[in-house]
């Protein structure tokens, strides 16, 4: 029963994509959308949150088998970790859904959104819940393509566009690099079940491949939760839709990378390469956000930066891996979801009633939003770390820890501290308390019903635990934390522990952070004078150029257009590698060369069909050329009437006549030969046929070398008369042994002669194209005579046609 | 029995001489080109449950015992590759109903087409080298023809091209045919297998592997593998969408059934040296592709591009010669002819509708055809191997392999270059369906796009798009069946053996 | 002997190889066509040269006598001849439509295709 | 291409039936002797474009009386009939199906494989006069 409790929200989640586009076709309002389709994830919740009580403390898990020969399961696991991460998703997502209805009112892609944003609702409960590491990297990939969907939503705008990208393969490439990584890990493992690894503990850490394994992993956590170096798609991806941000970009699926750290803490964690690879990224992370968010002035990106900050700070308390630092990072994981969420909504909800996000435009909004900016306030104040609320608590904590740590990374934590009360201030006080600069683009109003019960849920929600921590601690914070572990740890949370160095520290911050908010114009101007262009977004776009370039330089160099640069090219790898291999077996220097018996009129023949050859190459006139070429056909036919061929010398001759009157028809009316290529060219191109002539000699006299079975041949010389009825083996042989290479052979002759048939005689309504593309830049040398070259079949009136070829040759024109 | 492993060559051969035969009516030609290739895939599928149940397939042909006469023999793999064959000839020749013009077909599209899927099936069942020659021909000329028809300027200067690499290419078979029947004196495959692993003497050993070297580059051509693809991307651009489609879902994957076959029953006598080039030109492949298909803002040329770099991937299987890689290299085949003819038809809708391939003047499709954007976002991205579509699976059958066996190098290639495979799949989604139009005054074009023409043309999408989805979802079973293939050809005597055997 | 027709298909795919790597296309089939000469030589030659009587079976006789031609090169080889008479005469056709269509005989005026 | 010349219109008129007959002759003894469907196509093909160019290609399509590529299809279609033949007897395909006739050698044994033959002959003939008549009729 619990079990398919776990399994049936998704079926659910799922449901509501069709559901979403369908209401859209019945004309249901947005808001109506809106708090309709809210349900599914709330129920979602429900079923959730009574199969994790039912449980009592012990994991529920459920495996359903999927893709057996691939080793993935659709097997889920939850256990505190999942359920904080389950609760976060669908609670906040409900929000978000009912927040959407009203922030994207007017627009009549709704349905759209609400499929991609259900789709990814999916996917990040997959993520959490799946215990099959494939399966997980499955849900993992699908987070990306739907956030690229949603950071795309405005895809008019080129911004959008560039920025849903960049997140795609910021967090596509940190995946492929995790996928590889979990691959190493389930072989090493024998199993990609995390249930099962979590057992083996630490002892995969001795395998020779850990580190490797390690590194992967890590690159797709800390792509996905926008770590430094990668943190720069992050702030990029505030182009989408402000539900979109609150949800995905701040709540949940930056947090799976934090997810899956703290989810492989119990096997990864510990080892020396753990503290300092995770820690110490996680410390750059939140010194680099902090720097970069004082120069904000837009509400979006300000909260952007301080949520790569807060994601610095949980990736930096997951590597410390202590008891207390799994606790910190499950509480302020927790309170940072909801301030955080409760934060990106309110701006949405500014921008969406004054038509700007910019910071030193707004203020004084508190008399005309008063219930937004009750929201805004106390969430504000959460964010700061004031007590009473839950922000308050999460932050002592994660002071605690630091001290804990050591000083530098005290300071570290320190540092991050004051810049999230600066943006605190910037983004819940500035715009309702401040005085506003200049006259809004709208007038202002409160927000709709839908825009302003979100923030001041998930607002009050942060001061009732602030108040009463102790059932959030037990029921959810001590379970995620023991889950982190491998281990119980038992949390007690309290508002009020007394004065601590962490209290004090907190004083500190508050009040130097309030000045750092109060002199907010001054440092702003000051760090944009010293801002460094080189950083890492910078090194994405150049590597992109970069890439372009490369591309288009390669493309040069291979595909020149030029056939015969085509042709050397194969020619030389031919003979390279072939040459190599026979010299390497050494072959070619134990080859017995003996022409004793060859007879005289044979050696003339030979003579005969080398000159030939040599007077086509180098006849200056095509007549010439051809009729050498006829000469060399006819030795040829010569030679096989010498050798016991009779069928082919009259084959042989039969076709060369033939060929030769082809070649006249076709060729009588082009111009002279002219020597295209320079003196040098040709001398290089001697010695490459040369070459590949002497390899072909060589190999042919290595395969007389070797003695010949003879029990084929000796199959047909005995029984073309007793079993086929004929005399001539060689005709038995065509028409009866081996009859199906001559079926394909007429087969090849009969498209032939369609071919001919089509080529020279295809004329269709060319005058289409013509009058489709008038600026069709066509080459001057287009005779004229082609046009009367064939009169017997020019249409004189232009057949309709959806013929592609044309456009494309006149796209290609111009 | 003997009937079933006919019916992939005789079908379409039937087929061809019909509409030949019918060459007055556009009508009746349209209409046999429909049943003939629904004949084929129905026959297919018949091989199929038929050869996945039992043993391998052959017949005598003639009633000649091998070695003499000519042996057709079907085993997992065929089956597959014919299967394959099927289904992209039946969603190809329903889209061409639609866009091929009445000049082209009085000129013999349709024959064409059938003689062109004689050739692909031929090459997939035949025992026999120089059978496999005279099959690569049939399919070659048709190819020639299809690409030629039309005189299109573009179409000849790519025609020229594709024609002498290729020819080059037959040449070289040739030429490796008649030295490997001087040594051997047999030109069965299983002979010649058989005869290979009895053991080489140290005389014969050098230039037998200098005849692997002559195949390699044969079927390397026709394969599009680096460095030989040049041909490929030069030409398939040029004629009607619906040639392209059908060119990039068989042609080049019979390159590489034919690298596969020979490289698995034949020249497995130093797979050291072998196997290791195969391997390195698998990397190269893979990045020059992509990397040619990065520099294109010509969604056909794009695709072209595209195509080599994913033969990167199937020579990548093979390369690494084990059952598990080579399952994923059969399983990749389908995938990507799948995803890839599906891409170029989506290629020619948008064709159809605005009139151009050049991703800078398209756009909008997203709002205008939201259908045509979900059918092409499958289809990219399970190119791109995205979960939970086929790619991904073809993908991670891949890198699983590679890691197992240590070659952690080419799974690091493999991977990046499926980021810019991505990467390059939503340069596509960006320009053609995200960006608006960029010239609004140009007439909207045309809106062909209305009507009964444009829903079937869209089904023959539809279908290809979600067979991906399909494979994705589907991908253990799909995956079970393509490690049989696998573990049949890492076990060439079991070929052998039912050669031997004859018909049963 | 089998040397010297060694050296003639050497001699024959160097003139082919040559003739390809040329600019006109003129020369470009007729390189092609000294390659399938050179590749049926040199399949006839590497299955051994045998001057003893054709592969047809004597009047009286119920099968071949040695020494005789060895008839399987030679059925492939008809079957190759013919093959490359196909498509010498497609490839024909197809240059003469490009000599039309381009204005011109020289390759290198024909990279409209290029990257 | 037409070449008007009463010598050679004269020559053709004569030559034209013995060519077809020669063919017909080269066809018939490509089982024993060198010879065989492939070769008589050809003669029979050059008696048809000999002809073409005495009288045009418009009046030997005339005389041969049915379109080439329809003969490229009959040329097929008997080709793959002949090997379908063996189907009905339980043979594989291609299999060689044989009469024995009260006739002179080598008429006296009538198989499926002469009858492939034929379908190669026409073929043959269908696929050089579509060429050869295409030509003539481009220049």
């Amino acid at each position: 029963m619990n079990e398919w409790l776990l399994a049936l929200p998704f079926f659910i989640l799922l449901l509501a994509i069709p559901l979403a586009l369908w209401m859209r076709q019945q004309g249901l309002t947005t808001a109506q959308m809106g708090w309709l389709l809210a349900l599914f994830p709330l129920a979602s919740l429900v079923m959730m949150g009574y199969a994790v009580l039912s449980a009592q403390g012990q994991p529920v898990a459920v495996s359903i088998p999927w893709a057996p020969a691939f080793d993935i399961s659709f097997s889920l696991y939850l256990d505190g970790l999942s359920s904080l991460f389950a609760l976060l998703i669908l609670g906040i997502g409900a929000l978000i859904v009912i927040y959407a209805g009203g922030y994207l009112g007017s627009d009549p892609n709704i349905g759209r959104f609400y499929a991609w944003l259900f789709l990814f609702m999916f996917a990040m409960l997959g993520v959490v819940l799946a215990d099959n590491l494939l399966m997980l990297f499955i849900f993992w990939e699908l987070t990306s393509l739907s956030s690229f969907l949603l950071i795309g939503y405005y895809h008019h705008e080129a911004g959008s566009r560039s920025a849903a990208l960049q997140a795609l393969l910021v967090t596509g490439g940190g995946g492929l690099a995790m996928l590889a990584g979990v691959v190493l890990l389930g072989q090493i493992g024998g199993t990609f079940e995390a249930s099962a690894l979590l057992v083996q503990g630490k002892a995969l850490q001795h395998h020779p491949l850990f580190v490797p394994v390690l590194a992967l992993i890590l690159l797709g956590a800390f792509t996905k939760s926008a770590q430094f170096p990668f943190h720069f798609w992050l702030p990029n991806a505030m182009a989408a839709p402000t539900p979109v941000s609150a949800y995905l970009h701040s709540a949940t699926m930056v947090k799976a990378g934090v997810y899956l750290l703290a989810r492989l803490n119990p096997i990864l964690g510990g080892h020396p390469i753990w503290l300092y690879a995770v820690g110490g990224v996680g410390a750059a992370t939140m010194l680099v956000a902090s720097v970069l968010a004082y120069s904000q002035t837009d509400l979006k990106r300000l909260l952007a930066y301080s949520t790569v900050a807060a994601l610095g700070t949980l990736t930096l308390l997951i590597g410390l891996g202590s008891p207390l630092a799994l606790k910190a990072a499950a509480t302020f994981l927790l309170a940072h979801a909801l301030y955080k969420g409760a934060l990106f909504l309110v701006a949405g909800a500014v921008d969406h009633e004054t038509g700007t996000r910019h910071v030193p435009r707004l203020g004084g909004l508190l008399r005309a939003m008063p219930l937004t900016a009750t929201a805004a306030g106390l969430a504000a104040l959460s964010m700061a770390g004031l007590p009473p609320l839950f922000g308050f608590i999460a932050k002592e904590l994660v002071y605690e820890s630091g001290l804990e740590a050591g000083p530098i990374w005290m300071a570290v934590a320190l540092f991050m501290g004051l810049s999230t009360v600066f943006v605190a201030g910037m983004t819940g006080v500035a715009p309702f308390w401040a005085k506003p600069s200049e006259k809004l683009p709208h007038s202002p109003h409160e927000a709709p019903s839908t825009m302003w019960s979100g923030p001041l849920l998930l607002a009050s929600v942060g001061l009732l635990t602030g108040l009463l921590p102790a059932g959030a601690a037990e029921r959810i914070i001590g379970p995620a934390a023991s889950s982190m572990a491998g281990q119980t740890i038992p949390v007690k949370l309290v508002l009020w522990h007394g004065i601590t160095p962490a209290f004090l520290l907190s004083v500190v911050t508050v009040v130097v952070g309030t000045l750092l908010f109060a002199y907010r114009t001054s440092l702003r101007l000051t760090l944009q004078r010293l801002s460094w262009p080189w950083g890492p977004a910078y090194l994405y776009e150049r590597s992109l150029d970069g890439l372009n370039a490369l591309a288009r330089f390669q493309t040069r160099l291979l595909q020149s257009g030029a056939l015969r640069y085509y042709l050397l090219t194969i020619v030389l790898s031919v003979v390279v590698t072939v040459g190599w291999v026979l010299l390497r077996s050494g072959v070619p220097w134990v080859l017995p060369l003996s022409v004793n018996d060859v007879l005289f009129y044979e050696a003339a023949l030979a003579v005969l069909i080398l000159g030939a050859t040599l007077a086509a190459i180098l006849s200056p006139f095509r007549l010439g050329a051809i009729a050498a070429l006829g000469v060399v056909g006819a030795g040829i036919a010569l030679i096989y009437l010498m050798f016991g061929a009779p069928d082919l010398a009259i084959t042989q001759f039969a076709i060369e006549a033939l060929t030769v009157i082809l070649f006249v028809l076709a060729f009588y009316h082009l111009p002279r030969f002219k020597n295209l290529s320079s003196p040098s060219v040709r001398r290089s191109d001697a010695v490459v046929a040369l070459l590949t002539g002497s390899l072909m000699t060589l190999l042919v006299l290595v395969a007389v070398d070797v003695e010949i079975s003879p029990v084929v041949s000796r199959f047909f010389a005995e029984n073309a008369l007793t079993k086929a009825y004929g005399r001539n083996v060689v005709n038995v042989i065509l028409v009866d042994f081996r009859s199906l290479d001559t079926l394909g052979e007429i087969t090849v002759l009969g498209v032939a002669g369609i071919g001919v048939y089509a080529l020279l005689k295809f004329r269709k309504g060319r005058t289409k194209a013509e009058s489709a593309a008038p600026s069709l830049a066509r080459r001057s040398a287009q005779p004229a005579q082609a046009a009367s070259a064939a009169p017997a079949l020019t249409p004189s009136v232009p057949l309709p046609t959806d013929d592609p070829a044309e456009a494309s040759k006149g796209g290609e024109a111009s | 029995m003997n009937i079933l492993i006919l019916l992939p060559i005789a079908i379409p051969l039937a087929t061809g001489i019909a509409t030949l035969l019918a060459y007055r009516s556009r009508m009746i030609q349209r209409w046999l080109n429909v049943i003939g290739s629904t004949a084929l895939l129905a026959a297919a599928i018949v091989l199929l449950t038929e050869v996945a149940g039992q043993d391998i397939l052959v017949t005598q042909v003639g009633n000649w015992p091998a070695p003499f006469g000519i042996i057709l023999a079907v085993d997992l793999f065929s089956a597959i590759m014919l299967l394959l064959t099927g289904i992209i000839a039946l969603a190809v020749s329903v889209f061409s109903l639609f866009t091929i013009d009445a000049a082209r077909e009085q000129f013999g599209y349709h024959q064409l087409y059938h003689f062109l899927l004689m050739g692909v099936s031929g090459t997939f069942v035949t025992g026999d080298l120089f059978n496999l020659y005279v099959w690569f021909e049939v399919l070659l000329i048709s190819s020639f023809v299809l690409l030629a028809l039309g005189g299109e300027r573009a179409q000849m200067e790519g025609a020229i091209k594709y024609v002498t690499l290729n020819l080059m290419a037959s040449a070289i078979f040739l030429a490796a045919l008649g030295l490997l029947y001087g040594i051997f004196g047999t030109l069965n495959m299983a002979d010649l297998g058989r005869i290979i692993a009895q053991g080489l003497s140290p005389q014969e050993r050098g230039p037998v592997t200098a005849l692997a070297m002559l195949f390699m580059a044969a079927f390397g051509i026709k394969a599009a593998m680096f460095p030989l693809f040049f041909w490929l991307p030069d030409s398939y651009h040029t004629p009607p969408v619906a040639v392209s489609a059908l060119f990039s879902g068989l042609l080049t994957k019979v390159g590489v059934y034919a690298l596969v076959r020979v490289f698995t029953l034949i020249f497995i006598h130093d797979t050291g040296f072998t196997h290791t080039l195969l391997l390195f030109l698998a990397g190269l492949t893979m990045i020059t592709g992509v990397l040619g298909a990065v520099a294109q803002y010509d969604m056909r040329r794009l695709l072209s591009f595209h195509i080599i770099s994913q033969i990167g991937y199937l020579l990548m299987g093979l390369g690494l010669f084990s059952a598990a890689s080579l399952a994923s290299t059969i399983f990749f085949t389908v995938h990507v002819s799948i995803a890839k003819t599906a891409l170029f038809l989506v290629s020619g809708a948008l064709y159809h509708r605005y009139g151009t391939y050049d991703l800078k003047k398209l756009g909008g499709a997203y709002h205008h055809m939201p259908g045509l954007a979900v059918l092409f976002l499958l289809a990219a991205l399970a190119l791109a191997g995205l979960p939970p579509l086929s790619g991904f699976f073809a993908k991670l059958g891949l890198v699983r392999a590679g890691l197992a066996q240590g070659h952690y190098l080419i799974v690091a290639v493999a991977l990046g270059v499926s980021l810019l495979t991505l990467f390059s799949m939503m340069k596509i989604w960006n320009e053609a369906f995200w960006k608006d139009r960029p010239d609004h005054d140009q007439r909207i074009s045309s809106l062909r796009g209305e009507g009964r023409n444009w829903t079937t043309l869209l089904i023959s999408v539809a279908s290809l798009s979600l067979l991906t989805a399909i494979m994705g979802l589907g991908a253990s079973p799909a995956f079970e069946l393509a490690l049989g293939a696998g573990a049949q050809l890492m076990n060439p005597d079991l070929y052998i053996q039912a050669v031997w055997k004859g018909a049963p | 002997m089998e040397v010297v027709l060694a050296i003639v298909v050497g001699g024959l795919y160097a003139a082919g190889i040559y003739m390809l790597l040329r600019r006109s296309l003129v020369k470009l089939l007729i390189g092609l066509a000294f390659l399938s000469h050179a590749a049926n030589l040199l399949i006839f030659t590497a299955a051994r040269l045998n001057r003893a009587a054709p592969p047809v079976i004597a009047p009286g006789e119920q099968a071949l006598t040695a020494p005789y031609a060895d008839p399987l090169p030679q059925a492939l080889i008809l079957t190759a001849i013919v093959i490359s008479f196909g498509v010498t005469a497609f490839a024909l056709a197809l240059a003469y439509r490009t000599y039309r269509s381009v204005g011109s005989d020289d390759l290198d005026e024909m990279k409209g295709t290029e990257g | 291409m037409r070449v008007d010349s009463l010598i050679l219109r004269t020559a053709v008129r004569y030559l034209f039936p013995l060519l077809l007959t020669f063919a017909v002759f080269v066809f018939l003894r490509g089982h024993n002797d060198p010879g065989g469907g492939f070769v008589a196509g050809l003669v029979a093909a050059a008696a048809y474009g000999l002809y073409s160019i005495a009288y045009g290609a418009e009046q030997a399509r005339r005389v041969l009386g049915v379109e080439t590529r329809l003969l490229i299809g009959i040329g097929l279609a008997i080709a793959l009939l002949s090997g379908l033949a063996g189907l009905t007897s339980g043979l594989p395909f291609m299999s060689g199906l044989w009469i024995d006739l009260p006739l002179p050698s080598p008429l006296n044994k009538i198989g499926t494989p002469l009858l492939f033959d034929l379908g190669v002959f026409l073929t043959v003939l269908g696929v050089t006069l579509t060429i050869i008549f295409a030509l003539e009729e481009v220049e």
